[in-house]
């Protein structure tokens, strides 16, 4: 059933009975076209546009738990196309340019908010890298706004400006960026999907490959092996254990981000804020809660859980920046598990392997790729050549040097 | 306020008992009506004290909603507290300890709490079940944010954040201990005191004001005595003993690595205000070697229509009002409940003087002593009924069915039971899942944090006797771990008291909305709905539904609302499962975590030897990482800080100024193999430099783009003494630290960092000699020829003061570094000014600095951005190709070795008016401004007063093969498009001519 | 009410606190004095140079460098323990410490009296104040005079050494850091009152001057 | 998270700062196909799911580089010894580096 007022008020009028399941739970099928492994954003979304781009119905998104129960699901869900390199800048803004028709495509309402991203700075050497930023950002069509103190007050009036350690100077703004509901955007694609013939395969893992020689012929999962003339790999956080399956090792790490929400509040927070000179950026959802987080915790962990010197860290942040946080209460913390890349920037790729494609190095950043991804690995799936915005993500880019290093920390995952 | 005669009694108080101090009156204010209440009452109880049934408005629909727990479960009786600059919305009223002027204000409902326009969203409950916004609101698209998300946003949210900063302090603690007890009921008690006595360093911890747990709520007797009393025996034989620490009003809200428990004391909030130099709240890191969760156990709802009514509350929750706080919250109730122990709640509450209507039990055998006692008490026993509606704006009545037979029966309580639900959320932090216990209808803990253990009804032991058996041997066997000798312990006596159970959740046949989460408005239909939907997971149904997830995060909503799921998928409970618990147990205030770093004091600030020499001459100080600097030294009459640095910058340049440099890294090395490492870690060669030289040195790292820069100096044969760049001192240090200890530990080099104990002053411009020349002692030659460019010479100045003297030059002037003792950096600038003031000697900031360096081309932070390659900074012949360095082998890979990779230029305005700016990027002239025509940007610009210019240094693609081509300097965000001339990165004496002088 | 580190109110960050009773009237819970008279120097083992080493220092001053975290003192030196086979040595009344060590020949030496602000704490809550600033357990059972730990204190890397079982302290911390640690301290101390018995090395040390 | 410094006594993580994988051994830089070496060595990673060994530099106390085993699935720490007396002294790693690991 389409989603509209109408069929909402006809449900409602009929005690909701006319409701179906928003996606099928079928048995996996012996054999597909593509098998997408992993259920988060970025899966669905290859799933979809494959079957929507591409007319390739015949696919599976296979999910080890419930869809939406990796990094999709506990995010901070911001969005924005504010890149620096042109091996990102050009992707990201293709995103964009996706979660700004997202909703009508998909015929579900993922609560795409353009509320604005604001990025503080501290200091002239941060302005002016900001600057670099911004018209990087401009050089691409995107729209970027370096503000001045003044300019930061007139849209957050209660920030610290008067006692602050490192007083705000300034900050890049874009106005197109914001946030939009996590969930609903797994669930979206799921739907999507799935209406379109995509069979989506919950508690279903992924335990092993099926091969020819070197080439990749589907996966062994729990529900028994299911064959595919190609196989994507979209398991975010769990890249290395499963492409390890197909004997890969990859310029991957898998590190712990916390995230955090408050009770809910009366509106309070309009946009996402980040502060320059600590680790912590905030956003207040549509249900109220504010959502924040900061720097990722820094060793290696599969845990999906952090520990207290960075939920420490984060509340300093954020107390420099809005001290009259002090007495609103944090009501629960979690973590995920990301794939950070050796340059802090993504891949999308084939593998050594023939049949097997890999999406991965989302790091803390994947969220707002979700729909550009997607787009990219169906179109890399589909064609076996790289979509024009993200050529400059190859797997080959760290034996070549053509390094897409956005912080310019080098080979240290847990700094990007 | 001034309280009312403390012979007043509230309406509701019970003429006796309680653990309440009846003979002080505390005066309080719940949306601007004064009441009273005692020393030892809760808001909620007070509240009940004083009739008071409507307290708060729920989320979605904003029906009515009153107290319906005593405890943190609270999912309705949320007020804001307090005012202002302390307001603190959604606080729980059933903890919220009172104190004499209490201001409570209701929230979420407007105009007012008995009048709230808002609860139409009631009505049209049918149009809004689960994850109605979900599929609206997108026509048209351009309506969303205009329209529709800022009316959901208005309404959502509860309570408002207060409106000024935090005028309260807070701090943190760190605790460690042998034992650490998780609350202090029967099961905790015993644990602590076990340990306590067999030695162990043990920390009670207890959330709430009262330590004692159930004891203090209900009226069964330990030894021979009433509970409470046993419970404050026990109290006072702890707070004897030197090795244990006994902390009320302390949450534990979360289980870390490590046996490290987040706990948070709040100190002070039951004071008008915190009391001087006392913090509103503390953060304990407390490490435990063991752990002990005696969190006891919460009692669940049944759900059925009207249930959210103000009336209907826990039947343990109308228990404790009655036994710990005096106070009948309702004057005639009813029960409804599945399990016996809701039957000695009700003669509990009838012994204290609540009217009973009847108890309704769902199960239709009911234990006979149990019915037995209820006839004594002259009490309707009802069973095999349930509740199938209720009604009154306030509770006035319910309906109730047995056997097909509908009854009103008219009451203004109803308490409700439908079992009780370990409180085994600090199990789950580490990801441990919950088993179903189908004896108890419960979940009990599953694995747990490595040593920590649940105890009494957080472990399922729900009776008072085997709480304290549990307790005791819990206790017992965390210190036999630890290695300590337990004496055996005698358990106290006392009944372990009926408790059986038969599993209920759901009056499907009742009438009207029946609330699952109270909270968030989430009703039986809405669980239905997910299951039509397909969101039957419990994480599924959870974010779909939103149960469980506001303040109270399912305390008492979660399995009734996984078990009516399970009913639908008929999967059973147990397949089901729970979503996973998060900490905090409890929301924990964000200024908790931040302690006293904030404003100011977020981070600790570094002052440089010269911070106050600088502060009298005037200086205006800028944050660089943690240091404050001088950036430059207005005089009077200079307007613009341009006229400032253009001052001090030509004054270096004519005569002499100084500036402290004291922030570089310095890195001691000694030891045979000192050179031999540094050849390793810098890309050119320190072996072989002379004793009594400096060499600049650029390191990589392992992939080959720049780390650091900096000069190295030769002290003696096996002793070096490094400088790297202020922002990566302490960076530079771990990585040889690295280097030596990881990769090469055979290298005979020992590292101390000297950062801190010497100050240096960079002395620049052609007067330098000259003013050096009057400090140094007797017997010091400064001449070019015994202290050339870059020499180095270990002498004193000023009469004995130790001083290494560096001729090196950042400024591209004749220049020295002049390093004391940092105590002495003070005296060394007075002495300098007071040395060069025949010259005319010029203090500078970090501003002219930049000009400086900019003019001689010199790279700086904003070139070693870890983006660039020694080659792209014009420094690639440094490298020696004799040697290995670090970062050689993956520097020349093809990405990094493109010539035509961005390198570095200088740039100066063709229109020489024109000022440039950092973060420009560099376009051929006269093609479209487009990512494919980018070709670089401006890393670092100054104005250079010497040439009368801006210039600039910048990355430019092929730079250095284009010098003279004109490029376009593109900088949207400030409005700035121009011409620029691509030239050398050198502006000034490129043959260094000035700094050989 | 007396001044206090309250975030709202600070003391300038950029001096350290003045001499004198801070925080909590009445008899001060913590006491602390600057110590300005101290000769310091890191000593690090050459390769193989440990027994050496010790043996001259055991030599020169009667000391028996210590394995571990600890101090060891005699005739006024005193060595505490940082790494392995590295130490901090102190001493008062020895100006030319570092020339002294490095005259034995054993070992690197390296001049540090400047890169260290001292404090001796002591007071009846001294022990309270420090478990809010150092995440080691400090109990006497654990830690006890002779031990020390080198740590972050609120985001300041110290040192920090027990002196005497009353229990008294000695910390180092980063010159650099000397007025904020100050006011780490005093906002530790304040419920206690704290008594600091002189100005110490701030940027106006021994000097009284300043633009006020 | 806390660990159990050889030399410091048991320290939270938060006085550390980590570096990752402790296995690949810095490849000899003169022996043919060095440069597939160090890409290995720089890059590529196991990233296991379970029992590790990673390098911790203890920063704040005695500044000695730890080498660490944790599972990084429970975080649960076993052990740390100082990176000095574990790590291969001088010989450089046979040409090809350690593809075998
Ligand atoms: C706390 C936090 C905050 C973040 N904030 C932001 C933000 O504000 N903005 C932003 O842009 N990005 C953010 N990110 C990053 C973003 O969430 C991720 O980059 C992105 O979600 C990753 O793509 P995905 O959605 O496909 O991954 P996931 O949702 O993690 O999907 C991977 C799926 O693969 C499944 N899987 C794994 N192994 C197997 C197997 N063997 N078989 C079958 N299935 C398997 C997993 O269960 C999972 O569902 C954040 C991440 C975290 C953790
Ligand atoms: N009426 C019934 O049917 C029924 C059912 C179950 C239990 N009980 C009674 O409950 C008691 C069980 O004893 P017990 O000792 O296990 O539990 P308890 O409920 O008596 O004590 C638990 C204590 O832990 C505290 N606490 C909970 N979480 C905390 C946290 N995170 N940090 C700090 N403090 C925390 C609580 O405030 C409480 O004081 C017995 O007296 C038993 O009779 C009665
Ligand atoms: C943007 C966002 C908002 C959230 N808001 C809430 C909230 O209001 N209440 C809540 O209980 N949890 C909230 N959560 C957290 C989830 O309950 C959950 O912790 C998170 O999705 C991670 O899943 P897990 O805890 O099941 O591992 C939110 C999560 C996200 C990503
Ligand atoms: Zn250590």
């Amino acid at each position: 059933m389409r989603y509209s007022v109408l069929s909402l008020l006809l449900n409602g009028l009929t005690g909701q009975r006319g409701w179906r399941p928003a996606w099928r739970e079928p048995n996996p099928k012996p054999a597909y076209d593509v098998i997408i492994v992993g259920g988060g954003g970025h899966g669905l979304a290859t799933a979809y546009y494959l079957a929507r781009q591409h007319g390739i119905r015949n696919v599976a998104v296979i999910e080890k738990g419930y869809i939406g129960s990796g990094n999709a699901g506990r995010n901070t869900t911001i969005i924005r196309s504010n890149y620096l390199l042109p091996g990102n800048e050009p992707f990201y803004e293709w995103s964009m340019k996706l979660w700004e028709g997202l909703e009508q495509e998909l015929n579900y309402n993922a609560m795409v908010s353009q509320r604005g991203v604001l990025n503080l700075y501290h200091s002239d050497a941060q302005r002016d890298a900001y600057a670099r930023r911004g018209n990087a950002m401009r050089l691409h069509g995107v729209d970027s706004e370096l503000l001045d103190a003044e300019g930061v007050r007139a849209m957050y009036p209660f920030l610290d400006f008067a006692n602050a350690r490192f007083p705000i100077r300034g900050g890049l703004l874009q106005r197109r960026g914001g946030t939009a509901r996590h969930d609903a955007v797994v669930w979206g694609y799921a739907r999507a999907a799935d209406a379109l013939g995509v069979d989506i395969l919950q508690n279903c893992e992924v335990t092993g490959f099926l091969s020819e020689g070197d080439a990749i012929t589907g996966v062994e999962t729990t529900r028994g092996p299911v064959r595919a003339k190609k196989v994507g790999l979209a398991v975010a956080g769990s890249t290395s254990r499963v492409a390890g399956k197909a004997g890969l090792r990859l310029p991957i790490e898998s590190h712990v981000l916390q995230a955090f929400v408050s009770e809910g509040l009366k509106p309070l927070i309009d946009g996402v804020v980040t502060f320059g000179a600590g680790h912590f950026y905030i956003s207040q959802s549509d249900k109220g809660g504010l959502v924040f987080g900061g720097d990722i915790d820094g060793y290696n962990s599969y845990a999906q859980r952090g520990n207290l010197p960075v939920i420490e860290d984060v509340c300093e942040g954020g107390m420099a920046l809005m001290p009259r946080l002090g007495r609103v209460r944090l009501l629960r913390h979690w973590g995920g598990i990301m794939d950070m890349s050796m340059d802090g920037s993504p891949i999308i790729d084939r593998t050594p392997r023939p049949g097997l494609y890999l999406n991965a190095g989302w790091c803390y950043g994947g969220f707002k790729a979700t729909p550009a991804s997607g787009w990219c690995f169906a179109h890399l799936l589909a064609r076996d050549e790289a979509h024009e915005t993200a050529r400059a993500m190859r797997l080959d880019r760290f034996r070549t040097g053509h390094l897409i290093d956005e912080k310019g920390v080098g080979a240290q995952p847990n700094l990007h | 306020m001034s309280p009312l005669p403390a012979n007043r009694r509230a309406a509701n108080r019970l003429a006796a008992g309680g653990r309440i101090d009846r003979s002080r009156t505390l005066a309080f204010s719940f949306d601007g009506r004064r009441l009273d209440g005692h020393p030892g009452d809760t808001l909620a109880s007070a509240l009940l004290a004083n009739g008071v049934k409507l307290v708060g408005r729920s989320f979605k629909y904003h029906r009515p909603r009153g107290i319906v727990s005593a405890g943190p479960e609270e999912p309705n009786a949320l007020v804001e507290l307090r005012g202002g600059a302390r307001r603190e919305p959604n606080s729980r009223a059933t903890v919220t300890e009172l104190f004499d002027g209490l201001e409570a204000t209701s929230q979420n409902r407007w105009p007012s709490l008995a009048l709230d326009l808002l609860s139409v969203n009631g009505l049209l409950a049918p149009f809004l079940g689960a994850g109605f916004y979900y599929k609206t609101f997108m026509w048209p698209a351009a309506l969303w944010e205009k329209l529709y998300e800022p009316a959901i946003r208005r309404a959502a949210g509860l309570g408002r954040a207060a409106e000024a900063a935090d005028p309260d302090s807070y701090e943190k603690v760190n605790a460690f201990c042998d034992l650490l007890v998780i609350g202090s009921g029967p099961a905790g008690l015993m644990a602590a005191r076990t340990a306590a006595r067999a030695g162990a360093r043990v920390i009670l911890a207890e959330e709430d004001f009262l330590p004692g747990g159930r004891l203090n709520a209900e009226a069964l007797e330990v030894d021979g005595a009433p509970g409470h009393l046993f419970a404050a025996r026990t109290l006072a034989e702890l707070a004897g003993l030197p090795n244990v620490r006994l902390m009320t009003r302390t949450t534990v809200f979360g289980v870390y690595d490590g046996g490290t428990y987040g706990a948070v004391e709040k100190v002070s909030d039951h004071l008008p205000e915190p009391g001087p130099f006392q913090p509103r709240q503390r953060l304990w890191r407390i490490v435990a070697r063991r752990a002990i969760l005696a969190a006891g156990a919460t009692e669940r709802p049944i759900v059925f229509g009207g249930n959210d009514r103000p009336g209907v509350m826990a039947a343990g929750a109308v228990q404790a009002y009655a036994n710990r706080f005096g106070v009948a919250a309702a004057r005639q109730v009813a029960v409804f409940a599945n399990n016996d122990g809701a039957w000695r709640a009700t003669f509990e509450a009838r012994t204290a003087g609540l009217g009973v209507a009847a108890i309704i039990d769902v199960r239709s055998e009911v234990p006979p002593a149990l019915l037995a006692r209820a006839q004594a008490l002259g009490i309707r026993a009802i069973p095999g009924g349930v509740v199938t509606a209720t009604r009154g704006r306030t509770l006035a009545g319910i309906e109730i069915t047995v056997g097909g037979r509908r009854e009103q029966i008219a009451v203004d309580g109803l308490a409700v039971s439908g079992g009780w639900s370990p409180n085994l959320h600090l199990t789950c932090h580490h990801g441990g899942r919950p088993v179903w216990d189908p004896r108890l209808a419960a979940f009990v803990p599953g694995s747990t944090p490595p040593g920590l253990e649940a105890a009494g009804a957080a472990a399922g032991r729900l009776t008072l006797g085997a709480a304290l058996r549990d307790g005791l041997e819990a206790g017992a066997r965390a210190v036999a771990d630890i290695g300590l000798i337990v004496h055996p312990i005698e358990p106290p006596k006392a009944e372990d008291e009926p408790a059986g159970i038969a599993a209920f959740w759901h009056v499907a046949a009742s009438r009207g909305p029946a609330f699952v989460d109270q909270q968030n408005d989430v009703t039986a239909k809405d669980i239905a709905l997910a299951h039509k939907e397909g969101f039957r997971s419990v994480e599924h149904l959870k974010r779909y539904t939103t149960l469980g997830m506001a303040t109270d995060q399912g305390k008492t909503s979660n399995v009734t609302g996984l078990a009516i799921m399970a009913e639908l998928t008929g999967a059973g409970i147990e397949a089901t499962g729970t979503t996973i618990f998060r900490p905090p147990y409890t929301p924990v205030a964000l200024g908790v975590f931040a302690g006293h770093h904030r404003g100011r004091e977020f981070r600790p600030v570094r002052l440089t030897p010269t911070h106050g020499w600088a502060e009298r001459q005037g200086a205006v100080f800028i944050e660089t990482g943690p240091w404050l600097r001088a950036q430059y030294f207005p005089r009077p009459g200079e307007t613009d800080w341009l006229e400032t640095v253009n001052r001090e910058v030509k004054a270096v340049r004519a005569s002499v100024g100084m500036i402290d440099v004291s922030t570089f890294g310095k890195i001691d090395l000694q030891g045979p193999d000192a050179g031999a490492f540094l050849d390793r870690v810098y890309i050119n060669t320190f072996s072989t430099l002379p004793v009594g030289k400096a060499r600049y040195g650029v390191m990589l790292r392992e992939d080959g783009l720049v780390m650091d820069d900096g000069t190295t100096a030769r002290l003696g044969e096996s002793h070096y003494v490094m400088t790297t760049t202020t922002a990566n001192a302490a960076k530079v240090f771990q990585h040889l630290e690295f280097c030596l200890q990881v990769l090469w530990p055979e290298l005979d080099v020992q590292m101390a960092s000297v950062s801190e104990q010497w100050a240096q002053i960079a002395l620049a411009g052609p007067k330098a000699r000259e003013v050096l020349a009057r400090i140094v002692d007797a017997g010091t030659d400064v001449s070019d020829a015994a202290l050339p460019f870059m020499g180095v010479l270990g002498t004193t100045v000023l009469g004995g003061v130790p001083a290494r003297l560096f001729r090196v030059s950042f400024s591209g002037e004749l220049g020295y570094e002049i390093a004391v003792p940092a105590r002495q950096g003070e005296r060394l600038a007075e002495a300098l000014m007071a040395a060069g003031a025949p010259f005319g000697i010029t203090p500078y900031g970090i501003e002219a600095l930049g000009v400086m360096r900019i003019e001689k081309g010199h790279v700086s932070g904003n070139e070693l951005s870890g983006q660039t390659t020694a080659a792209d900074l014009g420094l690639g012949r440094m490298a020696s190709t004799r040697k290995d360095h670090i970062g050689r082998v993956m520097a020349a890979r093809p990405g990094l070795a493109d010539p035509a990779r961005p390198s570095l230029v200088g740039l100066k305005p063709v229109d020489g008016a024109a000022r440039l700016r950092a973060g420009a990027h560099l376009l051929p002239p006269g093609v479209p401004a487009t990512t494919a025509n980018d070709e670089g940007y401006i890393t670092s610009v100054a104005y250079s007063p010497h040439l009368g210019h801006w210039i600039g240094l910048g990355l430019l693609a092929r730079g250095p093969q284009r010098l003279g081509e004109r490029v376009r300097a593109y900088d949207p965000v400030r409005g700035g498009d121009l011409e620029v001339e691509v030239c050398a990165p050198c502006f000034l004496d490129p043959k260094g001519e000035r700094l050989r002088g | 009410m007396a001044e206090m580190s309250s975030p709202a109110h600070p003391l300038s960050h950029t001096r350290p606190i003045p001499a004198g009773h801070h925080g909590r009237p009445g008899t001060a819970g913590v006491v602390a004095r600057w110590r300005e008279d101290l000769a310091i120097a890191t000593l690090a083992a050459r390769h193989g140079g440990e027994a050496a080493l010790a043996a001259a220092m055991d030599a020169a001053f009667g000391l028996a460098l210590p394995a571990g975290p600890k101090a060891a003192g005699a005739n006024g030196v005193s060595a505490l323990g940082l790494a392995p086979r590295r130490w901090l040595v102190l001493a008062s009344q020895r100006p030319a410490l570092a020339a002294e060590l490095a005259g034995l020949g054993g070992g690197a030496v390296t001049e540090q009296s400047d890169g260290y602000a001292v404090l001796d704490l002591a007071g009846p809550e001294v022990r309270a104040v420090l478990a809010k600033l150092v995440a080691v357990d400090l109990d006497p059972a654990v830690f006890s005079t002779g031990d020390v730990v080198a740590s972050s204190l609120a985001h300041i890397g110290a040192v920090l050494w027990q002196t005497g079982e009353e229990p008294t302290y000695r910390l180092l911390v980063g010159t650099s850091f000397a007025a904020a640690f100050s006011h780490t301290l005093l906002a530790a101390a304040a419920e206690y009152g704290l008594d600091l018995a002189d100005a110490g090395r701030g940027p106006e040390a021994g000097r009284g001057t300043g633009r006020g | 998270m806390r660990i159990p410094c050889p030399f410091c006594g048991s320290r939270d993580a938060h006085e550390f700062s980590y570096l990752g994988d402790a296995t690949p051994r810095r490849p000899d830089p003169a022996a043919p196909g060095a440069e597939a070496a160090f890409f290995d060595y720089v890059y590529l990673r196991d990233n296991p799911a379970g029992a590790f060994e990673e390098w911790w530099y203890h920063a704040a106390g005695c500044r000695q580089w730890l080498k660490v085993a944790r599972d990084t699935r429970t975080h649960a720490i076993t052990g740390a010894v100082l990176a000095r007396d574990v790590a291969a002294p001088a010989a450089p790693t046979p040409a090809g580096g350690e593809t075998a690991r």
